[in-house]
């Protein structure tokens, strides 16, 4: 089903946002570190050139200068990729921005596996435990173009520190544009009773695609999309566990501080299930992403495997 | 320029009056700022403004040994050694509204070494940010005085703790500034042993590609750090080229010689489409003789009779 | 009862282990950031003078030297605060060291909250966060003085990355001179039936308090101190839950990431129990370490009415 | 020096010879290693052995444009710069055992601009370290050639991807052989746009501080960087000066010229007492008339015309 579905790159989406955003808030600024096509910021940059900094490749620097600009009254939206926007920079995100709570915008791209051919270093499958490692910012991971144009939009209006992870091809775009994105709120996009199975960004499509996989056999999966990962929903997850009795947790990203570890927190503290989680167990390689998604088990299949280990150990 | 007790404000009248319409309103809230100094600096010559400073700075100083000796930790060393700049920098040099910390033209100080932050505290208080009282909260749970430079204190503009970010910081309130077509000038004061830290070269790099001449670093030049004698930890001679061949023009002053300080400063703000740096040649521990050239003090608080003799020796 | 035992600061006994070392391998060399009186590795310095190396508050670098040196054969100990170590040079951690599987050391001190005066940017509470977000690397929180000594040994002669958090404090001594440390074996420190504490780093010594209060009570708790938390020993924790009930992490270490976050997982995919996380759930401050255990719920009685939540959850 | 066509193992001989005792061993094992190049080239006068070169780097351009091309991503602009240096070293400059690729007495050549790695596999393939029919496997899942370079491919050195590591790798193979007493030498390649990131000059720092002159570090300056030119993105300019600040010697040559290639690395090989740089003047995608000063081909395929044309003006 989803494979039907048109395909747009969430950073593509998110370039052009940020020139209607540049239009409707004379105080956002635009910081880039010497990849700004493939960030599309470029785009910002082409509109606003007075409000468009490059800095090279000096990530260090790049955090550093917007953090003094959000303590100037800017609203500062600093775009790279994700390895270069949260492993290298980490100390002055953290010192810099988190612990004075300054409102800079991190929307980085080329995230996870899907950064394919680039190889393991450029594979951001940390960057959500980085983030979530900084108390106060907010945590983003759109399932697709609309949801990233969404996530986007509702950090230049939140005060705070904010991240937001977006991917390099193009994926599916499940939902319309009158979707309406609730920030910290857990999206159930389709009910269920044997099982959840909650995902998070690129996942949510396969997890919708497991789910409807499992109808055919007479399971009923509830689906949730984890949009945004800090701060948690706690209540919808908790719910789905105690209603559905199992969890099947998905994302391309390590398994440590992810999704994941996030889920299980919650249902240790709140709702005792079974849990099952897809996701990474170390560095991968290069390749073309649909190959690595099946050779580092995250495809729908592993899903689906996932929920009959669910269902076995629910009984 | 004008040999009087006022400071910035009469110092660098030309490059405000450059900025056309609205000028006189902005001398008098500049003016109104600056009167909360006490009165009679209106009516004094400029020699006679600089020949109290160093009064202040001694009485910081006590001020200084006081929070540490009281807190039972911290940083005297580096303190001590940048004492007689902020001094220059919060009485002479700098545009502030103690009543009003966040008042928009007003200068920045940042102050990078965060660690050498009761030398700030002591400074701000003298100033009027917040009662001397407080001082003593210094290092203590509850206290807005925090072990490292933190937001939280009244005038302090930025939180640090981890070397090297500071400037990074200014460079974005620099280009803030620009962007926003205010006057207002921004000081980063850095430590030697910091600019190992390659954050500085890449802020100092992005300063001098945009230019940003209302944009003052200065480097407190006691040539000792953590441990031992930055020569002994990592050399950093030719610093003076370094800057330079970063794009700066580099100014080096005897860092106890108030007349020179504020001089430096002065002359370092006025320069034109280039960033500045002055090399402030000092001790660290500067007038607690067994402090002096001491990297035990750098981050060592005096035991009790060490604190008196310190104490009698800043009578 | 902990209080009553001998102190001694992990970092200490690191720096004097570090010295026996370094006599038995003459492949060990010593790299510093400018901190080596305060990580105690100036002993070794002071031995070895020509295998140790300062690069000043320059982590980024060091990390990269220490990657070329085991390249080269070496068995390099890199040694700074945690926050130094951690969270500046994470991405040359990351692509440097963890991605080729290097056989880097590195020993940070100054962990956690214990580090008090200095403040929240020096408090490393997501350092166990961030060496778990690197796969390959083992992550060890020594309990106390006998068992760093026993970790730091082990990071001599595993290959491979390892990280070894230690703390600034003397703090109490629990194991005996003949105390066998297992890496990667979780150490069940004292049996029960009720409910499980697990506790790391200097955590174990509070889980004992409160297991100890608790027994007068008539609550059997077992203790479990998991000193490597990566990889993690999963049976040791799925083996509690099962004959439990009920877990309670305790660590001075953020929520996500830490401790706690790795063992909910765990009993999520093995052994859905009730569970109750004692950690931090936001920056802290400077202060009396004791206070800030204190204040950000840490202590013995935070502990020990989290037990009572689980008691209560289970029945 | 004779003039004869073995490189390094004659030009440096009187080096080797003052290391006293073992010697001849060492000339011989050297020899062995050199020989593996065509036996003719023992028989050969200096210049016409560098004579041989350009065609060999013309072969690794075509080679460098297949991978590409049958990957269809890469980075065609900079492994095109860089490719006369590398043929230069691999040929001719360095000590490497093709059959052995991790023999201790090799010189190391560290790739820091990671992404340019195409060029390296080349002159890798042609020098023997693996079949020329392996580099179609670029960039594909399971392979050995990763999109960035990586330890797992015969002859590289270090994992890379982040820019702005390689040269603290380097200062740790140079600290390294210093202690071994080992006389290699250590060539470390990075981009123009690469200088930006603050870790190389912390890296510069240390290795003029710790005296490395067997270390040589090469910029292949092409004034291009990710998106634009480096003055439009980052200005580096004087680029020399800079590196003269941090205390290292700086050689200009045309990095396209083989005799001044040969010459200026043999000369930066020699320099003592402190590193020493080579700038290289070079040309973006030099070789391919379409590619040349384009940015575009910084990190993108030719499409199948394109590869036809510039396999044409490279045949
Ligand atoms: C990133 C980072 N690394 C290490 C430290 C630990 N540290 C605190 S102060 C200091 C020495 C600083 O020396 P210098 O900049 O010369 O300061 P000053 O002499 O003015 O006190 C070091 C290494 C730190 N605060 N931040
Ligand atoms: C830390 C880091 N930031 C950003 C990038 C993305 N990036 C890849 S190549 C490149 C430009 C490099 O330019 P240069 O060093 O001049 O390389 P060359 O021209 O030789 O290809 C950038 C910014 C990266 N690889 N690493
Ligand atoms: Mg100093
Ligand atoms: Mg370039």
């Amino acid at each position: 089903m989803t494979q039907s579905l048109p395909k747009v790159a969430t950073r593509e989406a998110y370039g052009q946002a940020l020139v209607e955003l540049g239009r409707e808030n004379p105080d956002i600024v635009v910081l880039g570190g010497d990849l700004n096509k493939s960030t599309f910021v470029h785009l910002f940059a082409a509109e606003f050139p007075d409000r468009f900094f490059d800095f090279g490749p000096a990530e260090q620097n790049i955090m550093g200068v917007a953090a003094g600009m959000a303590a100037s009254g800017k609203v500062p939206f600093v775009s790279t990729f994700s390895v270069f926007g949260m492993c290298r920079p980490f100390d002055q995100v953290r010192v810099g921005i988190a612990q004075p709570h300054l409102g800079v915008k991190i929307v980085c791209t080329h995230a996870g596996i899907l950064t394919g051919e680039d190889g393991m270093s450029a594979h951001g499958i940390e960057d959500l435990s980085l983030a979530c490692s900084l108390p106060g910012f907010t945590v983003v991971a759109p399932s697709d173009a609309v949801e990233a144009v969404a996530a986007v939009r509702a950090a230049a209006k939140t005060p705070g520190p904010f991240y937001v992870r977006l991917y390099r091809p193009a994926t599916p775009v499940m939902h319309s544009e009158d979707y309406e994105f609730r920030l910290g709120v857990g999206d159930v996009v389709r009910q269920g009773k044997d099982a959840s199975i909650i995902a998070t960004g690129v996942m949510v499509a396969t997890a919708l695609e497991t789910a409807d996989a499992l109808t055919s056999r007479g399971v009923s999966c509830r689906v949730i999309n984890i949009h945004t990962l800090s701060p948690l929903d706690e209540d919808v997850i908790a719910t789905a566990a105690q209603e559905t009795g199992g969890v099947v947790t998905v994302e391309e990203h390590l398994s440590h501080g992810g999704l994941g570890s996030r889920v299980a927190q919650v249902l240790g503290r709140k709702a005792p299930v079974p849990l099952e989680m897809v996701a990474l167990q170390g560095y991968t390689e290069s390749g073309d992403p649909a190959l690595l998604i099946k050779k580092y088990h995250l495809a729908a299949e592993d899903v689906e495997a996932a929920v009959w280990r669910v269902l076995e150990r629910k009984s | 320029m004008l040999d009087s007790g006022l400071g910035r404000c009469y110092n660098a009248p030309s490059r405000r009056i450059e900025r056309g319409a609205g000028d006189d309103c902005i001398v008098i809230t500049e003016l109104a700022g600056i009167l909360r100094l006490p009165l009679r600096r209106l009516f004094m010559t400029r020699g006679a403004a600089i020949a109290e400073l160093p009064g202040i700075a001694r009485e910081s100083r006590r001020n200084i040994l006081k929070m540490i000796f009281e807190a039972g930790s911290g940083h005297p060393g580096g303190s001590l050694s940048e004492i007689d700049i902020l001094t220059a920098l919060y009485f002479r040099v700098m545009r502030v509204d103690p009543r009003n910390p966040r008042w928009e033209g007003r200068d920045r100080f940042i102050l990078s070494k965060a660690h050498a932050c009761p030398g700030l505290y002591a400074t701000l208080a003298a100033r009027g940010f917040f009662p001397v009282a407080d001082l003593l909260t210094f290092r203590k749970i509850n206290s807005r005085l925090q072990g490292h430079a933190h937001v939280m204190t009244p005038g302090v503009e930025m939180s640090g703790g981890s070397l090297g970010q500071g400037l990074s910081f200014g460079v974005g309130c620099a280009l803030s500034a620009r962007l926003d077509g205010l006057d207002h000038r921004v000081f980063v004061m850095l430590g030697d042993g910091e600019c190992d830290e390659g954050q500085v070269w890449e802020a100092a790099m992005s300063a001098s590609h945009y230019g940003l001449d209302n944009l003052v670093a200065i480097v407190d030049r006691n040539r000792i750090q953590n441990d031992r004698f930055t020569d002994d930890v990592m050399k950093l001679e030719p610093l003076a080229q370094k800057w330079e061949a970063f794009g700066w023009k580099a100014l080096e002053i005897d860092g106890h010689d108030m007349e020179a300080v504020v001089e430096g400063l002065e002359t370092a703000a006025t320069v034109q489409g280039q960033p500045a740096v002055v090399i402030a040649r000092t001790v660290k521990g500067k007038g607690v003789s067994f402090m002096e050239n001491n990297p035990a003090f750098h981050g060592a608080a005096p035991n009790e009779e060490e604190f008196q003799n310190a104490l009698a020796e800043l009578a």
